[in-house]
């Protein structure tokens, strides 16, 4: 049976074994992705199956673990590294950004880099410092890497497929607030563009813009407008380097509409970048600005405060209200 | 909680003769180690390292390293009940956080990882004051300036740059002071800390590195960090390093007193590499199980560095059983009151996510702070 | 005489001087800032007159400078760390992110971090890669910083100073293609707020808003658009954290058009948080969506492409042209 | 350009006896470096190191050293005329860069840092590619799989840890093949190198990393960077380190070959400090003058790597005249390639900037594409 109902965690996990089954070059790298599976179970089993020549716990270093992935894939491997969380990438961050982004364009070519490196992200585990932060737009600005985020299994699944036979550095984000939601997953179908948007919800009358977490919120958000009579669309962008702004633009052209949801701080965040484009494209049709719902301009706070800081359900529906009142 | 009281030294009757070399291995492919008390508590010299402490100093180690215990117990209850996100336990690790934050002074300046309540302990910090990042109310609950204690810091191996800098500023300062920096064997790793054996040579800044190897990164053993004893990290960078038994409290006492004894006078950095072990997991999130076997903390029960120092204490008469029958007491006080704290500890107001990020104010931070605070109204005008 | 005609580098050098005049605690720290004087002079003569423990030459270790410059300012120091180039910030990221921006945070206020952070930036200079780059917006969307950038040398003197005053870190941006560009300097004046923006030109068709060395580049464009009797207004941001949204919004409700141009890619750039935040304010003001100009979605080039790659000129006005043409 | 032909060795006759110990100490205050052939031209023993070199060989060596000296000369002459942006010339440095390189196999990969024109020499890389970047047209101008020699990396200290993952690699295939890493005396406080040491340490990598230390980091002496000497620093990290006289090329030969032999047959990595002389600017755009004292340079011009191999040849007849009449002649005509080469080396076209930014293509990379062409174009269209 190739259908089959996984956890986000699971399904992850499924696609690096269906990774390291089908390519002997793939590795999986990490700290504490070996005989412990990782803190959330995600590489759960693969080095008892794959060995620790394939499944690496590395030095606790994380530049150490990009920089040498880097070096794995010169020798033609393709790592897939795990960052432990969020908050503990940017000792990695030179390495991602002056070296893996750029290789390809400073070799022309020659030499490329099929690097993953997964990160949970997101807040909502009432976890301790570092531990809840959303940084993509800290790689989306960087052009050489690609950035995206699943928001369900399949996705998860599939995306991470996709992200290890690309040829181009990906930092892949999970939504790890969302590691144990369940949903189908077919691992014989056959997935489309990776960097496309998906219309998780259809609607008319305005529409919400997520990835990662937010998609469900947004959905939630939905359900809860559709009660009210009004009818949202929701988007599921997946990527946010490159963003799929034709479909944005295609959704917008329709509802008039556009709330951009997400959890990290809205100030410099993916949320500017869509609004501004989208109010390029589609100055016309825009009936309201394109309002955006996001983290403050605050570090993540203490987690008795992180219902109050992350976009819930009100806040959404409180800038769909704002939109719809133009 | 005066145990580095002044008072006459009395000889302990078990000491081995002088000149006998008392130090041990940990494992038989490990080198030896610097240990002053034996896991059978019996008194041991070494040649480079001496101690001669009153019975009201032994007892005041001891009463520390009982304490710490059971505030650490008490806290890991406490997230077993709800009332903490997590915590990370120093289980095991009482005599290299006693004896280190023993050896300090009050003008000294500590930084500490994220597991040195024994050392807060030390420093005078309330060890309620710990528990708010624990809990979700605070990232750090306690005014570093007052005890001279650093915040705990996540990100492993960060805090080192930062007590080689605030030592450069000791030595800019022309004071005496000494600054110690705790962290890991996992962290050991993280170029942060090589980058901090760096500074602190170049400028030889008044600072103790203290690493605690408790042979676990999470679930990594040393050998992940290190394919050598990690003390030995030291000399490649032109200082010294020692490697201490890291559960006996006297070792370490007298090894991190000389180290931060020669920060003081001038003599730069020293590595002290205490060996130890993390009996519990590594936080409550934490199934060590997975990843490592009974019998390996089987065997670092019998080097139990609070037992071992009892052991001492019993036989040489350093107290009698009125301090013990007393410490009990003292220790479930000090829980209940570890309990009641916490369990009243307040919510932070919401208004919090918007304080204090910046010294001199912000902008945005001030227009999103007045949204914040019209949306939370709304609600409130809702409900009436 | 306190007013005297100074470029910009040396404006900057007279600010340090000044500030390692007027308060003991003031330290200068980098990578060749002591006997050299910089790689670009601006710290010339300064170990000299203070001595090498005021102006310290450090390990060439860029994590390690910035930790030790917040360890320094934990004992009561003001240290003013210079990196070298743009480029090269990236390993000190994760101290700058993870430490400097949040420790005043963490410590309920208990903490400050009077730490500035001068990185010579952008391009245009004809330099090798990792010399010629525009990262602002990579630490502008982290709380706890401040971000800036002088246009002039007035500005380098006085915005310098006040950072070095402030009890906040600051990342103080250096327009290295300006270094040279010599204006009037009143090192006695009583200088306005630090985070405020100043109508560099003031016009009525549209407005240019610009920050650093593109602030020229808008004058010279806003001069000849002129010629073609095209009224622009050219903002000097001077702050891209925060950002003074007031001024920008007061100059959009007279102009209704804006452009905002930098060197940065424009991707996920200051252009988009503008163009975002300006439009929800402006909504009903602008006769044209905001343009942005700024760098492309690429490493930045090789030297003899920057020219192209780099906003000038021909491609600000041509912008200007299109958002007059809404 | 057959250095490494086999041959019937023979015995030069100026050798020391076999036995002395013929290392020497660079300062008073500085450790003893390995050394087999002085600055007076002497071959001297020493007791690990050995190595018996044809006339052929010799000449070999002798030929990359004085090619390379002249096409770093040319390049600089190059920058002076306004062809190059920028050149960093490896002036002084000939025989730390030939010796190392000249010790690698085809199958070895070597990731230098930015000034390492000679080893590129020695792995074949065309010395005009060598100028692209240094001219503007291009970030790195080579295949670095044609000749296993990576683009240069300017970002101090980076290229350790993609050495050592490549030797990671390379052990992960059961090659017997090693990995060599350039970097500088600055770099060695970088934490990726650090990070490079622990995890090449960790899992046994067949990596040599090899530092040259020419005492300075643009304005910054080595003391800057470190208070004992660098090749110390891999004992901490649990590998050998060794220092060798990088001016005698044969020494740098001999221990560099070693330590890659260590590496192929599973022994792990070695650093290799070569202790030489930055003779030049750090740059072109650099002006030592402000920082160091003539006399330093002159002190280390009596210790020429050229020089010296030179009159060991001389005194015992391993080439004649005829040959260094046409290797003068050779040094011109390269020279002259160079110069032609670059002069008319075209500026890329405009559209290479949204070239190779991905292998997979990016949609916005795309849109920029055509928006710049598009804008370009209407430039074209309005000059008509
Ligand atoms: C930069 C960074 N990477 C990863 C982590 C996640 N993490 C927290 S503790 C830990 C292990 C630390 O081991 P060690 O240094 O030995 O200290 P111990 O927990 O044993 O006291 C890891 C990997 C982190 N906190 N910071
Ligand atoms: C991360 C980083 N910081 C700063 C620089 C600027 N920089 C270029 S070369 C150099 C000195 C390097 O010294 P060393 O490692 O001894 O090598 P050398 O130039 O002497 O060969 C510096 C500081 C850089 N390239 N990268
Ligand atoms: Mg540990
Ligand atoms: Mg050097």
């Amino acid at each position: 049976m190739s259908v089959e109902k996984l956890s986000i965690a699971k399904a992850i996990n499924a696609s690096l074994r269906t990774a390291l089954e089908n390519d002997p070059k793939v590795l999986i790298m990490g700290e504490d992705v070996g005989k412990l599976g990782g803190v959330f179970r995600v590489t759960d089993g693969l080095q008892k199956d794959f060995g620790e020549e394939r499944v690496i716990d590395t030095p606790l270093a994380e530049s150490g673990i990009v920089g040498t992935a880097i070096g794995l894939a010169l020798r033609g491997y393709r790592p897939v590294v795990e960052i432990q969380f969020d908050g503990f990438v940017f000792p990695a961050y030179d390495q991602i950004v002056t070296q893996l982004a750029k290789m390809h364009a400073r070799s022309l070519g020659k030499v490329k880099l099929p690097v993953v490196i997964r990160i949970p992200y997101g807040g909502a585990i009432g976890a301790v410092e570092h531990h809840s932060e959303s940084p993509e737009a800290l790689f989306a600005h960087v052009a050489g890497l690609k950035v995206i985020s699943p928001s369900n299994a399949s996705d998860a699944y599939w995306m991470l497929q996709q992200a290890i036979q690309s040829d181009d550095p990906v930092i892949y984000f999970e939504p790890k607030r969302r590691y144990h939601d369940k949903s189908e997953v077919d691992t014989e179908a056959i997935p489309g563009p990776l960097h496309t948007a998906r219309v998780a919800r259809a609607g008319t009358d305005l529409t919400l813009a997520a990835y990662g977490p937010m998609v469900k919120t947004c959905l939630e958000a939905a359900a809860a407008a559709a009660e009210e009579g009004k009818s949202l669309e929701v988007l599921d962008l997946r990527s946010m380097s490159p963003i799929d702004f034709d479909s944005i633009q295609a959704s917008v052209e329709r509802t008039r509409r556009l709330v951009v949801v997400h959890e990290a701080p809205v100030f410099y965040g993916s949320g500017a970048e869509i609004a501004a484009r989208i109010t390029e494209r589609c100055f016309y049709h825009l009936e309201a600005p394109v309002l955006r719902v996001g983290g403050y301009h605050a570090p993540y706070p203490p987690s008795r405060l992180e219902d109050e800081y992350l976009p819930g359900l009100d806040r959404v529906l409180d800038a769909v209200d704002r939109a719809l009142a133009y | 909680m005066d145990s580095t009281a002044a008072r006459k030294p009395r000889r302990g009757s078990s000491k081995r003769a002088a000149g006998t070399k008392a130090t041990k291995a940990a494992r038989p492919d490990e080198p030896e180690l610097v240990q002053l008390l034996t896991p059978e508590g019996e008194r041991v010299e070494h040649p480079d390292y001496s101690i001669d402490l009153t019975s009201e100093e032994l007892r005041g180690l001891y009463r520390d390293m009982v304490l710490t215990r059971r505030f650490d117990a008490e806290a890991t209850t406490l997230q077993r009940q709800g009332e903490l996100g997590l915590w990370a336990s120093l289980l095991g690790q009482e005599a290299a956080q006693i004896g280190s934050g023993r050896a300090t002074r009050d003008d000294d300046y500590v930084f500490p990882t994220y597991r040195e309540h024994g050392v807060a302990w030390c420093r005078g910090v309330d060890p309620t004051n710990l528990l708010g990042m624990f809990r979700g109310v605070n990232n750090g609950g306690w005014d570093p300036n007052e005890n001279n204690f650093h915040l705990y810091t996540i990100v492993i191996g960060s805090q080192a740059l930062h007590a080689t800098g605030y030592a450069m500023g000791v030595a800019k300062d022309g004071a005496d002071s000494a600054v110690i920096a705790y962290f890991g064997d996992g962290a050991s790793s993280q170029g942060d800390v090589a980058e901090a054996f760096t500074f602190s040579a170049v400028y030889n800044a008044p600072v103790v590195f203290f690493c605690q190897n408790n042979q676990w990164a999470i679930s990594e053993p040393t050998d992940r960090q290190t394919r050598v004893p990690l003390y030995q990290r030291a000399q490649g960078y032109g200082f010294p390093g020692v490697r201490v038994d890291g559960n006996d409290v006297l070792a370490v006492l007298a090894v991190t007193k000389a180290a931060l004894d020669r920060a003081r006078t001038g003599q730069g950095p020293t590595l002290v590499e205490a060996f130890t072990y993390r009996m519990g997991a590594h936080t409550t999130s934490d199934d060590p199980t997975r990843y490592r076997r009974d019998e390996e903390r089987e065997l670092w029960e019998a080097k139990d560095p609070i037992l071992r120092l009892r052991t001492l204490m019993e036989r040489e008469g350093h107290a009698d059983e009125a301090f013990f029958t007393a410490l009990e007491e003292e220790s479930d006080a000090l829980a209940k009151r570890v309990r009641d704290v916490v369990r009243s500890m307040p919510d932070p107001d919401h208004m919090a996510i918007f304080e204090n990020i910046y010294a001199d104010g912000h902008a945005l931070v001030d227009e999103e702070r007045a949204q914040f605070a019209a949306y939370q109204a709304s609600f409130a005008e809702e409900s009436h």
